[in-house]
Order: C-alpha cells, then structure tokens, then sequence
C-alpha cells in the first residue's frame, strides 16, 4: 500500500468500493451478508474506542448492541413510534443506561475491567430474556419495521437498505476518524498507554473514559437499531458474549487502535466464515486454532503490523533526512 | 572460574552485545562499569541463562553453560541479584529469602544457618521479616535481593548495580557487604555506575561501551585514566 | 433429470447442535427415500438434494443464510428449526417466492400474515384439556408449574393455567426454570414442592425434563407429571431410572414406543439406516413436512414455484399415504399452521400406555 | 427447618463445585495472567472423559475420576505450551482471545466426536443416606467432602510445599523466579496441569447429579470468573469464600426470591460487591 | 509556594509519613533526602493527590488541596515525574508529547465533533508547547524519532519536557538522576537550574550527595516518615542526626 492509500484518497477510493458493491455483488445474498457486516463495523469501530484506544476491553459491547435493538424494537413494535424517532431514541437509552454502568465499571482497571463488563453483558442478556411485560422475553420481539422512507429515498429492497446501513457507516468511519485524530483521542491513547501518567498530567481520567465509553456504546446502540431494523426480529441472543467476541476478532484481525483495522476485519472475517460454511460442525475446530494463530503470529494484527513496519520506516528516513519538517507520525494518528 | 569468550546477544535486529570477552578468577571481585545501556544487564543475564547468545561460549570452572537453563545455572551456583530486584511482592520477606535457597532445598539445617548469616547483615530485614516485600521501600527492597541472591550459596555472585537508589549510608553498608562476601571466598561480578566506591574494593576492572569491552585493568590504572574518570567518577 | 435443492438453515454447532442436526435428519431421511423411489413431477424424473447452512441459532445467521440458500443454491424450500430465524426469514421469503418450513410451536409464526409458511409441529393446544382432567382425576387439585422458560414452555404454561384452573384446581406454584442454560434444578425443585403439589407440570428438552423428574423424586415427590410435548417420555426414562418413577406421567407417545404398523416399519427402516440412534418427533414430523412437500410439487406441477406449492400443501395432506403421514397431518389452515390427530401415553403400573387423547380422563 | 438444611446442603454442593472450578482458574491468572476462558472446556472434557472411561471401559467411578484428570492435565499442558507459553509477553488482550481461540477448538472437538446431545452419567452413590429426619443424596455429601477436602490439599500444597511455593513466587514475578533456580516454564505447566485436574474433578464429581454435554462448562466458566473477581484474581482463599459465596446466594435466592432470576443472582451480587469494593472482597490496596 | 501542615499518612498500621510540616519555597530548588522508606515518594503522592492524606493540610498558593484528585492538582500548576517513564513507543517524541498541554485546553466531544475553530487553535497551541518543552531541554532534533528508539538519557528529559508541558508552577521530580552516570547528572543539574532560572519551582528528591549539595538550596531530610532536619546544604550536612541517620560520616562538613 502506497502512501497517498493512507490519505483522504484511499478513503475515497474505499468509499466509492462501497458504493460500486451492488453492481457486482451479483445477488442478495452477497448484500445481505456485506449489510450485516457493515453492521457490525460500526459496532466494532465502536469497540474499538473504547479498547484499542483507550485501553478498556469491554465485554459488555454485544448487550449495549441489544439495549439499541430492543429500544428500536419495542418502540416500534409495540408503541407505534415512527422510525426515526424510534431510532433516535434507541442511541439515547442506550447512551442513558451506558453512563451509570460505564462510571461503575470504569472504576476497574485492566482485567478486572473486562470481566467486570463480561457480567454486566450476562445481566443485560437476562434482563431481556426475563422481564417479560417489556421485552417479551425468550419469545423476542417480531414484526419489527424496517426503516421509514426519508422524502423521496426508501428503504424497502436489499439494496436500498445496503446503502442506507452504508451510509451510517461512512458517518461512523468520519466521526471515528475525526475523533481520534484529534486532541481527545491523543487524550485517549495518553490514557491506554498509562493511566498514572496521564493522571499526572492532569487529565481527569473518569471523565475522559466515559466519554469514550458513552461514545463506544452509541455506536454499538445504533448498530443494534439497524440491526433490528433489517432482521426485523431481535432476541435476547444478540447481547449474548458470543457477539462480543465476534467484535473483539474483527478488531483483532483488523489490527486494534486504528480506524481502518478493525474496519477491514469487521468486513472481510464474516466472507472468510461464509466461505467456511461448508465445512459445518468442523468449522470451528478450524477456527479456533486459526484465532489463536492469528494471534500469536500476527499480534498487531493486519493493519496495526503494516502501520508499525512503515511508521518505523519513515521515521528513520525523516530523522536521517530532514529533522524539522517530519510528518505527524500515523499511528498515533490512526490509519 | 567463569569466563565469557566471544559472547554476542541480539535483541530483534538491536545487536546488545558484541564478542564479550571476560573472566573472573576464583575468588576476585570483578567489576564491569559502563554507561546505560551499554550492556552490562545484558550480560548477566546470558550468564544466568535467561537470555540465549547469538555466538560465544560461557563456562563456568571449564564447562560450557551456555544455552543451559537458568535452573541449572544457579544449582551450579552462579546466582544473580538482578537490577530492578524482582522479588516477590506479596511473599513476606522471609519467603523471598528462603525461596532464594530454593536450589538448596534439601538442606534445611543449612538455610537456616544461612539464614541467620544474612538477617545479621541486613538487621532491617530481622524486623520486617513477615511484612510482604513489596511494602518495603526501595532500599530495604534492594536489600531482600541481595540476601535472596547470598541465600542461594554462590560460589560465583553476580550483582547488577545493586546500590541503585539507595541512601549514601545504605550503599557504603552495601559495598562494605559485598567486600566480606567476597573475603569470605566468593567470586563476585559487579556492574555499577558508582565506579568511585566499586573500584575500592574490586580486583579487577572491565569498561564497556555499546557492547564491547573496551577496557580492562586494575582499579589504579582505571582511575588513572581520563576518560574513565571524567565519564564514571565524575569531576 | 432435475435436481432440485432444499434448503436447511438452523444450529448444527454450539449448544442447540443436536437439536438441529436432529431435525435436519428427518429431512434427508425423507428426501433420501424419495430419491429411491422414482419420484417424478410433470412428468420428469427429480431428485432432491439438501443444502443445510450452519446458523447458530442466531437470527442474524439465518436471514443470510436464507439469501445464500435462495439465491445461490436456488432452493424453493428452506427448513428452519427455530422461531427467530423463521421470523428473519418470513421478512424476505414471499419477495423472494420461498416456501418456509417452520419446525416451532410458536403460535406468532403463523399469525403474521405470511404466505409461505407451513408449520410443522401440528397444534398443540388440544393436548392441555385431557392433561389436566387425567392428572387431576388421578393425583388432586394442586399443580406446581416447574416447566422451562423458553418461548415454548411459555406457550405451553400460559395454557395449562387457565386449563387448570377451570377444572376447579389450585396453581400452588409457579416457578419457571431455565431448561436451557443451567441443569442444577434442585432450589427450584424444591421450592416447588415446598407448595405440596399433586402434580407438577414439567418440560423443556428432554434429558432436563428427566433430571426434574428425578429431582422432584428424590425430595420425595410422589404425585403425577404433566409432561410438555417438547420431552420425550422414552428420552426421560434413563436419566430417571425406569418408567417406574416417572409413574403417573402424561405426556406425548413417543415414536419409538408408538405400536402402529406404519410408524413402526418406518422406525425400522430409520434404525437401519442410523443404527443405534432413536428417532424423536424432531425426526418424524420433519420427515413428514418434507414428504408432505414433495407430494404438493408433484401436486402443483413445479418444483420451483413456492406458491404453488404452498397452495397444494392441503391436498398433499389429504393425499399422503398413512404410511408417510406419521404427523398424523389432518390439515393445514390459511396461515400455515397445521392440525392432527395426536397420540399420548400414560405411565400406569410402571409401564408406558398408548391411550386415546379423547379417552383420557374418562 | 427441613428446607433450610436442604438448601445449605445444596448450597455446599454448589460452592464446592464452583470452588474446585474456580481455583484453577485464579491459579492459571495468578501465573499467566491470562483470563483462561477455555477453563470451563476442560471442565466440560473431564466429564467427557469420565463418561466414556465408565460407559465404553466399565471403568469404576473414582477410577473413571483420575482418568479424566489425567486427560485434562495433559491437554491443559499441551494448550500452555502450545498457546500460552508463546504468549506470555503479550499484552492482556491477546492471550483472553487466544483462550477463545482455544474453547472454541475444545468445544467444537467435543462435539465432533462426541455428539451434541445430553448424555448422563451413572455412579453406584445413587442412594440417599438418612440421618435424622432428613434424607441426603449420597452424592452430594459425596461431592462436598470431596471438593472441600481437595481444597485443604491444595491449600496444603501450595503453602506448606516448596514446589506449592514456586508457583506462588512465579505469580508474582517471573525473572525473579528463574534466577532463583525456578523453571518458570516447568511450573507454567505444572500450573495448567493443577486447574486441568481441578477442573475435570469437579466436573466428574458433579456430572452424575447433572447431564454432559459439549456446552455444559459454559455457564460454570462464567460463574468461575464471576467468584475469583469478588475474591481477587489471583488469591485462593478468595476463590474458595467467593464459591461458597455464590453457591449460597444462589440456593438461598433461587428459593426465597425466584428461580426464574436464579442465574442473574450472582452477576447481580458482583455488581454490587464491586460497586461498593471495587477491589474485590479479599485484596488489600485498590486495583 | 506550598506550604504542608502536620501531614500524617498512614498505610494500614504502619506510618509512612509522620505529623511533617514544611514550607516548599518558591522560585527555589528545593531537595527531600533521607534514608529508604523514609517516606519521601510517599510525600510527593500526598501533594499530588495520589493517595489522600490521613491527617494534615496541603496549601498550595493559598488554596487548600488536600482533597483534591491528582489531574486537579496538576491543573494548579503541579507536576511531577515518575522513576520510570512509559512513553508510547511507536509513536514519535512529538506525539507523546502534545498530550502534556491538554489539560490547558477546553476542547471536549462536541467540539471534536463539530470541528471548532478552537479545537484547531487548541491543537496547534499543544504542539507548540510541546516543541517549546523538548527545546528547553534540548531534545528539539529528535522530537521525529520514535520514543522507543532513544536513550536512557533521552528519556529522562523526554519525562521532563512531559511535565513542562502543562506548564506547571511546581515541578516534582522524583530521583530524576537515579540510573544516570555522574556526566549525565550533571547535564541534569544544569537542566533544573536553567527550570528554576525560568521561575519554576523545583523539588526533588535524590541519593546524589554531590548533586543535590550544589544544586539544592534548602534540603528536607525525613527519617522514618518523621522531619528530621530542614535548612541549607551546610546547614544539613552539620546536623548530627542527619549524619547519623543518612548521611555517615563520608559527606558530612569537612
Ligand atoms: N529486552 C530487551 N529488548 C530490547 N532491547 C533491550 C532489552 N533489554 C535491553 N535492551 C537494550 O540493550 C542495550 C543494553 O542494555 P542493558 O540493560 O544490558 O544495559 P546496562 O548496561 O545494564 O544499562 P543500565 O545501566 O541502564 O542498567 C540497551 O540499549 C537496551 O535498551
Ligand atoms: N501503597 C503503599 N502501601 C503500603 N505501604 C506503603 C505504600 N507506599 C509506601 N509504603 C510504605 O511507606 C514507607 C515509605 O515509603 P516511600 O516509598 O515513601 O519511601 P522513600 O523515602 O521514597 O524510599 P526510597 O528512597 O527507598 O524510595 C515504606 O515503609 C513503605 O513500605
Ligand atoms: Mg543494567
Ligand atoms: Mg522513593
């Protein structure tokens, strides 16, 4: 990958891959499983704020996914909300129950963070499937509506519904981007590489954490919405830790603490599981021992190895050449 | 007694150290004195096993130990007091001294003697003996590590700048310490930057800079030289 | 020759793995002994050939297995073994003229309009009356509910209740389990037995069914079961011991102790192909849904067109050999949902008896 | 009263178990730092192992008990060596997905070969002993003097022992032990070994009481990590309190408050615990 | 400058920190000695917030901190250095760097969001500090090298341009020349003058006799979390109860 790849053209370019993906996916099947991936993108870019940046494995991101799909869904479903509204609600309950179950988690660190969370995703996950009267437990909630039309655009075939999820995500790409390049992600990464340090500094450590929290599980909230919206039915397993997982790989393959990593992971990991298909009740004693490869021999996984090899590079040939005028070093300005 | 030939070591791409060449004899106290980073860690750590030399042979009285496990190393009693301490910190200061004889195991009778020995060095430690050695402060942590390495009964000791943070008072006890272990018959190999106070009592000197050995000698001539003066002694 | 594909997407790992792969043998037991006979539509020659996608169990899963199933592999057909993947794919399934094969009991499936479903399971509802009349008759007026939390077991106790209750008897407790995650049933055992019951309603899968049964036994409990369709008389009696301790149980006959000609030459001809594996009802009714498919494509003409085939559904119900009809099929209604007679069995004497639903509680 | 003792005895049986799980667990973290999810696979062999040892061997039950052990600390070795041992540099992230990795592989593998439905587990302790008024299956008590005196063993082990003291010092400081003379590597294994045999202990002493299947160590794994937080990662006492913690809240709760909420009782009582103690009921200083 | 009133701090039974009352003078170089576990990290953690004191007062400036958090005493213009430096090794000297001076600066989400014009004006702001801080301690030709290439050295002056960047008032830096050879400490020395030359105030803590007697001008020695002695080098180095608990005999008044 060329430099100018790294740039607003390479984005460019990526986005205009997106827009032209209908052309040549040939079927619905092929946009169904890119919608779904989009989906989680975004979900996972939102994971990966609060993980590859701030520093903070949050296990609980699947359940946060499902406090959007439920809200969305029981709004709709059984209160008649249009859409939108609905959808616009779903990111504020999601962000309402993020704050006071982020600022009693974050007061954990490392593991225990992580574990803590883990449970906080079991209890999100049996809260759904027992309180009846609201969620309609096990059952789940069915008939869910799929996106209201905006003017003239609708949102009703695979495709109209693909560039509709698109979108949100080229919006999730540019927020993300936009924030970790920015003064607060430098805030952040301060923060991941030590909290101590960055206290010190006088950066109030609660606060900085929740808002890339709340940050994370809004995204994870409205991913959970439109998931909802284009499955039309959302059960209490969508908050399971399963879920969790699946994130926490893409973010992994994709390379952690970059935009583009966990990007690239959250898309190109469900075609490899799709192509896996054939291989059934096998396909995990494939997959785990591919994980733990991945993980052992590719750690910064496929972006995060790139990125380092060649922020390494040009730092050498900056401070050999030109000491003064050197460019911003990429990592930590995300990819 | 131990000997270094051609010894390199390699971190990643990062060459740490280059064809080392040293020896200590029976009995001498050997001082290695260096800047940071120049590699005197480095060393005592492939002495010790935990690191594997690209090249070179390390033997201790004539065998080859190199590529052998650190376990070993130190049941043929070359231990190490390491720099950073690395105790054991939420072990009481006693379990950290008797684990420092754990090659020893078999003799209780000797530990204990042994251990009597150190705890009269250190009288500091007598009284925190049942605190875990984390919730002492550097000093006394420094300390723990000394006696743990003295506890393994060392023919060879090696001592990794073992007065690192320690009050001027603490490090002449500390030096005046490693005089008798020595006098007492152990080897003992030294890595300091307080060439000043390490020179007094050594026998013998090597300087090294990026991995190399660059100089060697008797404390005299060592202080008699400029540069060693103006980049270790200071003034 | 035509071959044409069916399609299958439902957990074939993870916890629910054995479910799935149950069901989805019932399928193939079905298709592979249409491909043995010759079967021909329009005059053609076709054989079948099913397509099964791994899901998880997860919804998500099925609807893009659906896509892959419909789209790729061009099945008119797919079968899935769990209602929220039948809810996934009853979003797309009439857009895309896809026949849904629902295997759930869930009363919604079929309630949402959809014009491609069949259901698989026949209603249940007809069972809880003669349950009720027979256990209570039997054992007196207390019923402890102790039955699972799934979506099923919900249905299951929202109408044993009211049943129950008109038969002039006491709900002395309630006190759902989860059947699925946990196994370790004896606080709410014995919670429940705390009530003093007569007769417990229990069920979920049926190796947990048993372990309640045995559990409310060994704290002593010596009163009848309601036994919910989901489990398996004949599954529960190893893990409780014998049919002796699961005296005065009520439940659904299983296939293999059914004594009707046809279910058991088909039981024996199953068992000859899978020896030493016991078919369930998962096997039967999927066996029978397949060939009640295939029957309505010869029936309509085609072998691609969904809503053909689902208009000739009834027909095929009414036409399909005794032999093939193990469901007990009688009809199939505008939504999809499907009627049959069902056969139950008693535990008397420490033996398990065939008995008329009609007959029970006489 | 008749209730109050059957609960406590079921609570007994229940916090043995999550004990024995849980310790392996925390002891595994105290090495490796590793969050070990693929635990409550090995949980899930052990049983496999016994079950096919008494079922396909006739193998007696106790003997079926050290079959499984053995079995599950040789796998459990093999996993340190060929997944964790590489990873020990790592940062936390990468050994927990490792772990995944690894219970996703154990878990699907079980399935393989051996089926995805319940399968039961017989034993000659199916009897009841009387004592007073009250009639106690044999093998719970079975189980609780079991777990209980397996756990005075270890404790002995790792306090009283020189080698129970090498794992302990290899927690805290890996260097440090290896220039003490300690084979860090050697205790990794003996480490993951010790939980392997924890696990499939209690596994096979549970599972007759219960049902064996592929997915069984699921909810037992997350209940295990659930007691080492609220006893502090890393610390046994804390893991052995934390068992009968939950193994008391859950029998008391799931009777008097409701069976329907008896899984979420635990998660719930660590929420609070943590919230009012955010370093765990047995570590002193914060986290 | 700050001023600390009967600061008691005690960790379960044991007293690190005992009824020690001083004056931290502006403008000056001020030096805590004293033998191991004496308790001087532990009094610096008091100032900073680190841990809360168990008894006693922090005034800094007039204002009472005792009860502040560690990032809002750094906002009054306290800083402080640690023993080891974690710096983000993939990341150039620059980008570690320009955190220092956010807690200077306002911009928070929305601003991010919305791109203000003082988001742009904030960040540019941080990097200017930051290659102002890695001036001032002469690191300004590596600030593109990446932090996990450079020197022990280096990094000690990279801890230092970190704190300089928040533009504190007080510096807090404890043992900055611990590990450092005698040429190096003297660079260092030379460093803190030129800090105090620029009007900050400085307080360390040190085991370099030779350094901290020609640097500093007044000395705090602490002996069993217990002020001992207080005032001028010469002052401290005739004091016999520093003699006897720290210094010996070797460094005493000639
Ligand atoms: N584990 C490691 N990985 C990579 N590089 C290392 C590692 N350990 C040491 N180095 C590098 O090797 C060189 C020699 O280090 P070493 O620790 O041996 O020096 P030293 O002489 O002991 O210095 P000091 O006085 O700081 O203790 C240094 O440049 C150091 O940065
Ligand atoms: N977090 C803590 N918990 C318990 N005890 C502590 C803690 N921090 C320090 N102590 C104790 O307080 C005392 C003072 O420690 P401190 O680190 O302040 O000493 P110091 O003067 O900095 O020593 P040194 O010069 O060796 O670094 C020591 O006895 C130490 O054991
Ligand atoms: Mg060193
Ligand atoms: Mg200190």
């Amino acid at each position: 990958m060329p430099k100018w790849f790294e740039g607003w053209l390479g984005w460019a370019l990526l986005a205009a891959a997106g827009v032209l993906f209908p052309f040549v996916a040939g079927n619905d099947y092929r946009l169904t499983v890119m919608t779904t991936a989009c989906i989680f993108a975004i979900a996972t870019l939102g994971l990966n704020l609060i993980t590859g940046y701030t520093g903070q494995f949050n296990m609980a991101h699947a359940g946060f996914m499902a406090v959007g799909a439920y809200t969305l869904g029981i709004l709709t479903v059984d209160h008649q909300v249009p859409f939108w509204i609905a959808f616009v609600a779903a990111g504020a309950v999601t962000a309402l129950l993020g704050w006071p179950l982020g600022w009693l988690s974050l007061r954990l660190k490392g593991h225990y963070f992580s574990i803590f969370t883990m449970c906080v995703g079991v209890i999100l996950f049996l809260v759904l499937e027992k309180w009846e009267s609201v969620t309609h437990g096990t059952v789940g909630l069915m008939g869910i509506p799929g996106p209201a039309p905006i003017g003239p655009l609708r949102f009703e075939t695979p495709v109209q519904l693909y560039y509709l999820v698109l979108a949100f995500l080229a919006l999730g790409v540019w927020v993300m981007k936009r924030i970790t390049g920015s003064l607060l992600g430098r805030t952040f990464i301060a923060i991941r590489n030590g909290d101590d340090l960055a206290e010190a500094l006088g950066i109030p450590l609660m606060r900085n954490k929740l808002v890339a929290f709340l940050v994370s599980v809004l995204y994870a909230g409205w991913a959970g919405a439109l998931y909802a919206a284009f499955v039309r039915f959302v059960g209490p397993d969508v908050a399971g830790s399963q879920n969790t997982f699946d994130m926490t790989m893409y973010m992994l393959v994709g390379g952690l603490g970059t935009v583009f990593g966990p990007l690239l992971g959250a898309i190109a990991v469900p075609w490899l599981t799709q192509s896996l298909q054939f291989l059934q009740e096998y396909r995990f004693v494939i997959f785990g021992p591919l994980l733990v490869a991945l993980v052992i021999f590719l750690p910064h996984g496929v972006v995060g190895t790139w990125l380092a090899w060649r922020a390494r590079r040009a730092a050498h040939a900056s401070a050999a050449s030109d000491p003064i005028a050197g460019p911003q070093a990429t990592e930590v300005r995300g990819a | 007694m131990l000997s270094l030939e051609g010894v390199s070591l390699a971190y990643g791409s990062f060459r740490a150290l280059d064809g080392i060449g040293l020896h200590a004899a029976a009995g001498e106290l050997v001082v290695l004195l260096g800047a940071n980073g120049a590699g005197k860690s480095s060393i005592f750590l492939t002495a010790s096993g935990l690191h594997k030399p690209a090249s070179g042979s390390i033997r201790l009285d004539g065998e080859e130990i190199a590529g052998t496990r650190p376990a070993q190393i130190v049941a043929r009693g070359l231990v190490q007091c390491p720099e950073g301490r690395k105790l054991f910190p939420q072990m009481t200061v006693l379990k950290n001294l008797m684990l420092g004889a754990y090659v020893h195991r078999r003799d209780g009778a000797g530990n204990r003697s042994r251990l009597e020995e150190v705890l009269a060095l250190f009288p500091i430690l007598a009284q925190k003996k049942n605190d875990p050695a984390g919730s002492l402060s550097g000093g006394q942590q420094q300390m723990v590590a000394i006696g743990r390495a003295l506890m393994g009964r060392p023919r060879v000791l090696l001592l990794d700048e073992p007065s690192l943070g320690l009050a001027p008072l603490v490090v002449k006890q500390v030096f005046d310490v490693i005089h008798r272990i020595n006098a007492a018959g152990t080897t003992v190999l030294l890595a300091e930057q307080n060439a000043h106070a390490a020179l007094k009592i050594a026998h013998r000197a090597y300087v090294i800079e990026r991995g190399r050995i660059v100089l060697e000698g008797t404390p005299e001539t060592l202080m008699n030289n400029d540069a060693v003066r103006k980049a270790y002694i200071g003034a | 020759q035509e071959v044409v594909k069916i399609g299958f997407s439902g957990p074939l790992s993870g916890g629910a793995a054995q479910y799935g792969k149950n069901t989805l043998d019932g399928l193939k037991f079905a298709v592979d002994e249409l491909n043995a006979e010759n079967f021909q539509v329009g005059g053609k020659k076709v054989t079948f050939d099913v397509v099964a996608l791994d899901d998880k169990y997860n919804p998500s899963e099925t609807a893009i297995n659906f896509q892959r199933l419909v789209q790729e592999s061009k099945t008119p057909v797919v079968m899935c073994p769990h209602s929220g993947g039948g809810f996934a794919i009853q979003t797309s399934n009439d857009r895309l003229n896809a026949l849904l094969l629902s295997y759930t009991s869930v009363p919604k499936i079929t309630a949402m309009g959809n014009k491609h479903t069949m259901r698989i399971p026949p209603d249940f509802s007809a069972y809880v009356k003669p349950f009720v009349a027979y256990t209570m008759k039997r054992f007196g007026k207390n019923l402890a509910i102790a039955g699972a939390d799934h979506e099923y077991a919900k249905e299951w106790t929202a109408l044993v209740k009211p049943a129950w209750e008109a038969a002039g008897g006491k709900i002395v407790a309630d006190n759902p389990m989860s059947y699925n995650r946990s196994t370790d049933f004896y606080s709410g055992v014995s919670k429940a037995l705390a009530a003093k019951p007569d007769v417990m309603f229990i069920g979920g899968a049926s190796e947990p069914t048993g372990l309640v049964a045995k559990q409310a036994r060994d704290l002593g409990f010596k009163g009848g079961f309601i036994v919910m369709d989901q489990a398996k008389l004949n599954e529960m009696k190893p893990i409780v011991g014998s049919y002796a301790a699961l005296e005065g149980a009520v439940g659904v006959l299983p296939v293999m102790e059914d004594n009707s000609a046809n279910v058991k030459a088909w039981v024996a001809r199953w068992m000859q192909k899978y020896p030493g594996r016991e078919p369930g009802s998962e096997a039967s009714l999927n066996y029978t849904a397949m060939r009640v498919t295939a029957l309505a494509m010869q029936l309509a003409g085609t072998t691609s067109d969904a809503t053909a085939i689902r208009a000739k559904l009834g027909e095929a119900i009414k036409k399909l050999p005794a032999a093939q009809n193990l469901a007990n099929y009688d009809a199939i209604d505008a939504n999809g949902g499907t009627s049959g007679d069902i056969r139950v069995a008693v535990v008397e004497g420490g033996k398990l008896k065939e008995v008329k639903l009609t007959e029970l509680g006489k | 009263m008749d209730v109050l003792l059957q609960q406590t005895l079921n609570a007994l049986t229940l916090g043995g178990i999550y004990s024995l799980v849980a310790l392996g667990l925390t002891l595994v973290y105290g090495i490796l730092h590793v969050p070990n999810f693929a635990h409550g696979a090995f949980y899930m062999v052990g049983a496999f192992i016994a079950l096919k040892l008494m079922g396909g061997w006739g193998v007696n039950y106790w003997l079926a008990m050290v079959g499984a052990a053995i079995v599950v600390a040789l796998i459990a070795a093999v996993s340190e060596r060929l997944v964790f041992h590489p990873l020990r540099k790592a940062s936390g992230l990468h050994p927990m997905i490792a772990a995944i990795g690894l219970l996703l592989f154990l878990e699907s593998g079980a399935q393989a070969l051996w089926g995805a439905d319940f399968l039961r587990m017989q034993t000659p302790y199916t009897g009841m002993v009387e004592f007073a008024s009250l009639a106690l299956p044999q093998q719970r008590l079975l189980i609780i003097v079991a777990a209980f005196a397996l756990m005075l063993a270890l404790h002995l082990f790792l306090t009283r022992t020189v080698t129970g003291s090498t794992i302990i010092a290899m927690a805290q400081n890996r260097e440090g032990a290896a220039l003490v003379g300690i084979d860090p590597d050697r205790v990794a294994i003996m480490t993951f070994a010790i939980s392997g045999v924890l696990a499939a202990v209690a596994a096979t002493l549970y599972a007759p009481i219960n049902l064996v299947y592929p997915a069984m160590g699921d909810l037992v794994i997350t209940k295990a990590f659930v007691i080492i937080i609220l006893g502090g990662m890393g610390s046994v006492p804390g893991a052995i309190v934390g068992g009968l913690i939950i193994g008391f809240a859950e029998s008391f709760g799931a009777f008097y408050i409701s069976t329907d909420y008896k899984d979420i009782i635990a998660f719930v009582l660590l929420v609070v615990i943590l919230s009012l103690r955010p370093q765990g009921i047995f570590v002193q200083g914060a986290r | 400058m700050l001023e600390v009133r009967h600061l008691t701090k005690r960790f379960g039974g044991n007293v690190a920190v005992n009824d020690v009352s001083t004056v931290i003078e502006g403008g000056k170089v001020n030096a805590i000695i004293g033998p191991n576990g004496a308790g001087k990290t532990t009094f610096f953690n008091l100032i900073a917030g680190v841990h809360p004191a168990s008894e006693g007062s922090i005034v800094f400036e007039g204002r009472d901190i005792t009860r502040l958090r560690t990032d809002q005493v750094a906002r009054l213009g306290i800083a402080r250095t640690f023993q080891a430096t974690t710096l983000f090794d993939t990341a150039t000297v620059l980008d570690n760097l320009i955190v220092g001076h956010r807690l200077r600066t306002r911009s928070g989400l929305l601003d991010v969001l919305l791109g203000t014009r003082r988001l742009k004006a904030e960040e540019r702001l941080c990097r200017e500090k930051a290659r102002d801080a890695l001036d001032f301690v002469g690191l300004g030709h590596i600030e593109n090298r990446l932090a996990g290439d450079i020197s022990q050295e280096e990094r000690k002056r990279v801890a230092f341009a970190l704190a300089l960047a928040t533009e504190p008032k007080l510096l807090l830096l404890d043992e900055p020349a611990g590990g450092v050879n005698p040429e190096e400490t003297e660079g260092l020395a030379d460093l803190i003058r030129k800090m105090v030359a620029h009007g900050l105030t400085v307080c360390l803590i040190e085991h370099k006799m030779d350094m901290i007697m020609r640097l500093a001008d007044r000395i705090l020695v602490l002996s069993y979390g217990e002020k001992i002695a207080e005032g001028t080098p010469a002052e401290v180095r005739a004091n016999p109860a520093v003699i006897d608990a720290y210094l010996g005999s070797e460094h005493a008044v000639a």
